[in-house]
């Protein structure tokens, strides 16, 4: 029954990473979107935009993803919402992921400095304009590193969809040692894949970082 | 349609509150252990030698490019194998230290490089030794300028932190699981630990501000 | 408190209604509050077209805020501003018009760090009032002309001098083809020896013509060019003359004293 | 919604029966070298989808989500290893026991432990929620410490690494250690077995009672037997056999 | 290329052996590059003490980089440089002493903004030469009473204008009791108002016979107080003189265009 850890195991842990990259693709595609409202909500001039994206924020950062993914996923279900995973996941990460990245476009939008909102709107650009041409392009200048370094962040945040079913790579990694009881073997496996799969994004955000900051200090 | 019956929650509501607590508690000591990790490596990062700062390069990189649970687990049954047996708490502490530890190294170092040059400058002229420079003029401002980071970064500790349930550490997130085991009552509990982590972020927030408030009370130019 | 009449010497159209405004810019008992803190207080001013005025003051006085309150960069809470005939108070497009009529330059440049200069004077021609790329850069290549940079228009803001920037930012309102320019200190954040490159420019709008506001420090060229000189403080216009009596003879205490701190 | 589907009939008509079972819980559920799920409840889902005429689709389910895939109606039935307790049995309806464990307690061959009293201030690690859990915590002392892992191979792992002295595990699993550390452990106590059922959703009435019958029929005719003997190397015990609810 | 001797007019002294140094400063073939880029070229210059000396000079012209040689916050990589008898280019414990013996003030200020005023001042009294905090307290108020601002001594520097905050610099400096008192441009961030009352503690401190080497393009202070002027381009120097010979005078063409542009 119990079989020992061999290349076919190896490669069934490897083969789940594609779970695990669908997962991180959703999650940041629908956060990026998100993410993008609450950002702009957040710096809005008027205050209730304002007001009910902080509170998103609030909750959405407040409380663990395991438990997002839960409620939304099984607690639509009892209501009698037949919602299906993958649904339910882009749905609690999205939110999830906008909470993030809502925050941290913020900062970005923010350390544009105000002078060139002022020198646009002096010009007579509006809202759409200055912020498509003057202040995004900017702001997502800064925001490539933090971006990438929170991307690093959600691709290990998707073990968590587990929970609702889907078997990605640290779950798949379990019911391997479940199989084989050879968990060093097992873990290392499948720590090296999220390794593979997030360093060299780490890097990049280092070098976007790095060149950001030779760009404006003088 | 389903029946809630929040009775068996209630009923193990003190075990839910002990989690709570240990949370609490491992979360604040992870915190501020894993700060003067921090701070010793953003320091060694930014004045260090050469393999020092690999090495800590490395420490970061392994840390925040795999996932927290392997982390723990390697701590936990790994450790052993080189004679340090440590309890679930202890393991689940160590883990959150060095976890934190690495993304508050990164947090940190990019608060001293926030810090502007002049203020270097005005000090090595004023006689300060490096050391000196980097204790009394750098530290205070760059913490101040990535507060904001290194707080989110501790809620969002806190909030993983509900992987050590793994290795049997008694935090929330265990207890909540076994409560659910016992007595199958799975949405009342989830929902019921669910308002409990909102309800300790949420107090953490209100403590964080309070902190900079009394810690950082001097204000800023424009 | 002190109220002193801030309008044109040669107010000879004062009977004209208010819909045909003959003034370029009319500021009737304006009142301004940052929260608690009133900067500007009770403001009259009315502006000839074609006429310059320099405004100065201690730091702190309400300079910048006055100006800005023109193009709305800073709503007023109390009073009446009307723009070459339009009338910012009433809202709904004025704004917007009025934003295009006015030309801004700051103290800090603020172009647009990531677009070269060409691209920082087409942008606004463009997409506010729908030129052709190909207009808009003829228009730009002939103001940089103007500001003597056209070799710059490839170049991004960085790779410029402080003078250079600045006269990129000069061109960059003026392709808007404004009716009024209204400037900030222009010349405070340049090296002394970029300052006259900028004065200069400068002057050369004043000579065509162009209805100037310019809060500077720089009372040669106030001598130079100015019709009128404000002086502000605490909020208030406290004296308002030609250059000569302004300077010559200045009444105001806190401007004698201001006087002889520049000097 | 999929409500409709909590009676026989519905299930007969829709052709298939979604079944929740484990996947790691060896060897009740294992994923094979296929990655396809395994063991024994897989054989006794498969044999009641025969037994219907329908078609089976296994879903895997994980310790923490079984009872939330049963109460929203994403399966309609759980053969997932559930250990029958008065506790849970307000949350779900139990049908008469279909498997059963030994429970072994193991531990190093120096650790005296001969009675459950003896379990008293020592470390003995399980699979939360798991049917080991409910027979070990029922019957340790108020001092014992009981430590809750993911799984099994969780709590094997902390007993080698020496993080718990002892481990509460399924006999069949216990040779895995003896085969990952011959000769370090052995059995300590036996405890009463713990019985485990087939889960559906409270107040099916009529679907518990077809699930009885079933397993009242391969009781009897000896096909629950065979799958016992291939995957637990043992007869059907009689403390599964003979169970009555 | 061009060499100029910058060496004081009455240096009667010049014979003195090396070891007992009879300069405040001595740079002798002093070279430094950045990279590539060759910011000071071959400077020769020795100062007097209580001798006052003003270098002006065109932007990225090398005089920062120059007075920043003197108390090592850039190092050079050819020549000498002795201060008060410590070369500086031997290293050891040399750089520490001439640090303690320099006070510095910046263009930015660079006051600790997490410090008061008074804390500002004793920082370094305390934790470089083991002041008692007590010691340390009194001098600072002695100083902050020189440079007219005792009653900010509990202010954070955010708190105060940008010449009280360059003032609570010269008196941070001053707490140190430095032999010679290095100055980059201390009021070029400074508005208008503000720039006489720095000048004006200047020239206090340059009346009581402080060495002085002052980066600066106040001319009015250069001719009031400075013992010579230095002019320096493109990383080297490249006239020297008296003021009334330096402006009334001037030799050198660039420097004469510089002047043009600066008045
Ligand atoms: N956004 C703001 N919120 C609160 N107070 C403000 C704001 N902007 C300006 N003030 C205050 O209003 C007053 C006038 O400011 P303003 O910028 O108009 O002065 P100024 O005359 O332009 O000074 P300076 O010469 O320093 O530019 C100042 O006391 C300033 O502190
Ligand atoms: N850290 C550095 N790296 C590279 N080049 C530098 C550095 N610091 C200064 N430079 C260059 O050295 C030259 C001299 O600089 P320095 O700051 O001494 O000029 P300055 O005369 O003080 O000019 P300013 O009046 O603008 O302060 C400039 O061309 C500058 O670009
Ligand atoms: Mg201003
Ligand atoms: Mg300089």
């Amino acid at each position: 029954m119990i079989r020992p850890f061999g290349w076919n195991e190896f490669w069934i842990i490897v083969f789940a990473a594609q779970w695990t990259i669908a997962l991180s693709a959703i999650a940041f595609a629908g956060g990026g979107l998100g993410g993008l409202f609450i950002a702009l909500a957040r710096v809005s001039d008027v205050k209730w935009p304002r007001r009910l994206a902080t509170g998103f924020i609030r909750v959405f950062q407040g409380t663990p993803l395991l438990m997002q993914l839960f409620l939304v996923f099984f607690g639509l279900n009892i209501f009698g919402f037949g919602i299906n995973p993958w649904i339910a996941a882009a749905i609690a990460l999205t939110l999830h992921a906008s909470a993030f990245l809502g925050e941290i476009w913020r900062g970005c939008i923010e350390a544009v400095p105000s002078g060139q909102r002022e020198a646009a709107t002096a010009l007579g650009l509006r809202y759409y304009n200055r912020m498509r041409y003057v202040i995004l392009p900017q702001a997502s200048r800064v925001a490539v590193a933090p971006t990438v370094g929170f991307l690093v962040q959600l691709i290990k945040g998707t073990s968590l969809a587990a929970i609702i079913g889907f078997t990605e790579l640290t779950r798949q990694g379990q019911i391997i040692n479940n199989a084989t009881f050879s968990p060093f073997l097992v873990f290392s496996t499948v720590a090296a894949v999220y390794f593979v799969l997030c360093w060299p994004l780490s890097v990049l955000a280092r070098r976007m970082e790095l060149r950001f900051s030779r760009a404006t200090t003088r | 349609m389903y029946d809630f019956n929040f009775e068996p929650v209630l009923a193990g509501f003190d075990k839910l509150l002990f989690g709570a607590w240990l949370t609490i508690q491992l979360s604040c000591a992870a915190m501020v252990l894993g700060l003067v990790l921090s701070v010793l490596c953003a320091w060694g990062k930014t004045s260090g030698v050469a393999p020092l700062r690999w090495l800590i390069d490395a420490y970061i990189e392994v840390i925040r490019n795999t996932p927290f649970l392997v982390q723990i687990f390697f701590i936990f049954f790994g450790l052993p194998s080189l004679g340090l047996r440590l309890t679930p708490n202890s393991a689940a502490l160590l883990a959150l230290v060095v976890n934190f530890g690495a993304y508050g190294t990164e947090i940190i170092r990019a608060g001293i490089e926030s810090i502007h040059k002049g203020q270097v400058e005005a000090g090595t002229a004023l006689g300060l030794s490096k050391l000196q420079v980097f204790r009394y003029i750098i530290m205070k401002p760059a913490l101040r300028t990535v507060y904001p980071a290194l707080t989110s970064q501790f809620i969002y500790l806190m909030l993983t932190s509900s992987v050590v349930s793994a290795i049997s550490a008694d935090d929330l997130a265990a207890a909540g699981n076994d409560l659910q085991s016992a007595t199958f009552a799975s949405f009342e509990v989830y929902i019921v630990i669910t308002l409990m982590y909102l309800a300790m972020s949420m107090g953490f927030s209100v403590v964080f501000s309070a902190i900079e408030k009394a810690a950082f009370k001097y204000p800023l130019s424009r | 408190m002190t109220e002193v009449k801030a309008d044109a010497p040669a107010a000879a159209k004062r009977g004209a209604s208010d819909t045909v405004s003959p003034w370029a810019v009319r500021m009737e008992g304006v009142n301004k509050w940052y929260g608690e803190f009133h900067a500007l207080k009770d403001i009259e001013l009315s502006v000839n077209p074609g006429e310059r005025i320099v405004i100065c003051g201690p730091s702190g006085s309400g300079k910048s805020t006055l100006i800005r309150c023109i193009n709305q960069l800073e709503t007023i809470q109390k009073g009446r501003i009307v723009v070459d005939g339009h009338d910012l108070t009433a809202g709904g497009k004025n704004v917007d018009i009025v934003r295009q009529e006015t030309g801004m330059v700051f103290q800090q440049f603020n172009l647009f760090p990531h677009m070269t200069v060409l691209e920082n004077c087409t942008l606004a021609p463009m997409k506010v009032r729908g030129a052709s790329r190909a207009d808009a850069e003829k228009t730009a290549r002939k103001y940089l002309e103007r500001v003597r940079i056209p070799e710059q228009a490839e170049k991004y803001p960085a790779q410029l001098s402080g003078g250079q920037q600045q006269r990129v930012a000069i061109a960059r309102a003026l392709c808007m083809n404004p009716k009024i320019m209204l400037f900030d200190e222009p010349t405070s954040a340049l090296d002394p020896e970029m300052v006259k490159e900028v004065l200069d420019t400068m002057i050369d709008l004043a000579r065509e013509g162009m209805t100037m506001l310019c809060v500077t420090h720089e009372m040669g060229f106030a001598r130079q060019v100015a019709d009128r000189v404000i002086f502000m403080d605490r909020g208030e216009i406290l004296e308002v003359g030609a250059p000569d009596e302004f300077f010559g003879n200045p009444k105001n205490e806190r401007l004698k004293v201001f006087l002889g701190q520049i000097a | 919604s999929t409500a409709a589907a909590q009676t026989v009939e519905s299930i007969k008509s829709a052709g298939t029966v979604k079944i929740g079972m484990l996947v790691d819980f060896p060897p009740f559920g294992i994923m094979n070298t296929s990655n396809e799920p395994d063991g024994y409840d897989a054989d006794v889902a498969r044999l009641l989808a025969k037994e219907w005429g329908v078609k089976v689709q296994i879903v895997p389910v994980t310790g923490p989500n079984r009872i939330p895939y049963l109460q929203s109606n994403q399966v309609d039935l759980l053969v997932a290893s559930l250990g029958i307790t008065e506790e849970r049995a307000k949350s779900v309806d139990f049908s008469q026991p279909y498997a059963g464990i030994s429970i072994g307690v193991f531990g190093a061959k120096d650790i005296k432990v001969s009675k459950p009293e003896d379990l008293s201030g020592k470390t003995i690690g399980v699979a939360r929620a798991s049917t080991q859990d409910t027979g070990v915590t029922s019957i340790a002392p108020q001092d014992a410490r009981i430590q809750r892992f993911d799984d099994d191979a969780t709590a094997i792992q902390a007993l080698l690494s020496g993080q718990v002295q002892l481990i509460g595990v399924s006999n069949v699993v216990a040779a895995q250690i003896e085969k990952a550390a011959p000769g370090r452990f052995d059995q300590k106590l036996q405890l009463s077995q713990q019985v485990q059922g087939i889960a559906v959703r409270k107040g099916s009435a009529g679907l518990l009672t077809a699930v009885n019958a079933f397993v009242d029929k391969v009781k009897a005719d000896g096909e629950l037997g065979k799958i016992h003997e291939k995957w637990l190397g043992t007869p059907l015990p009689d403390f599964v056999a003979n169970a009555k609810k």
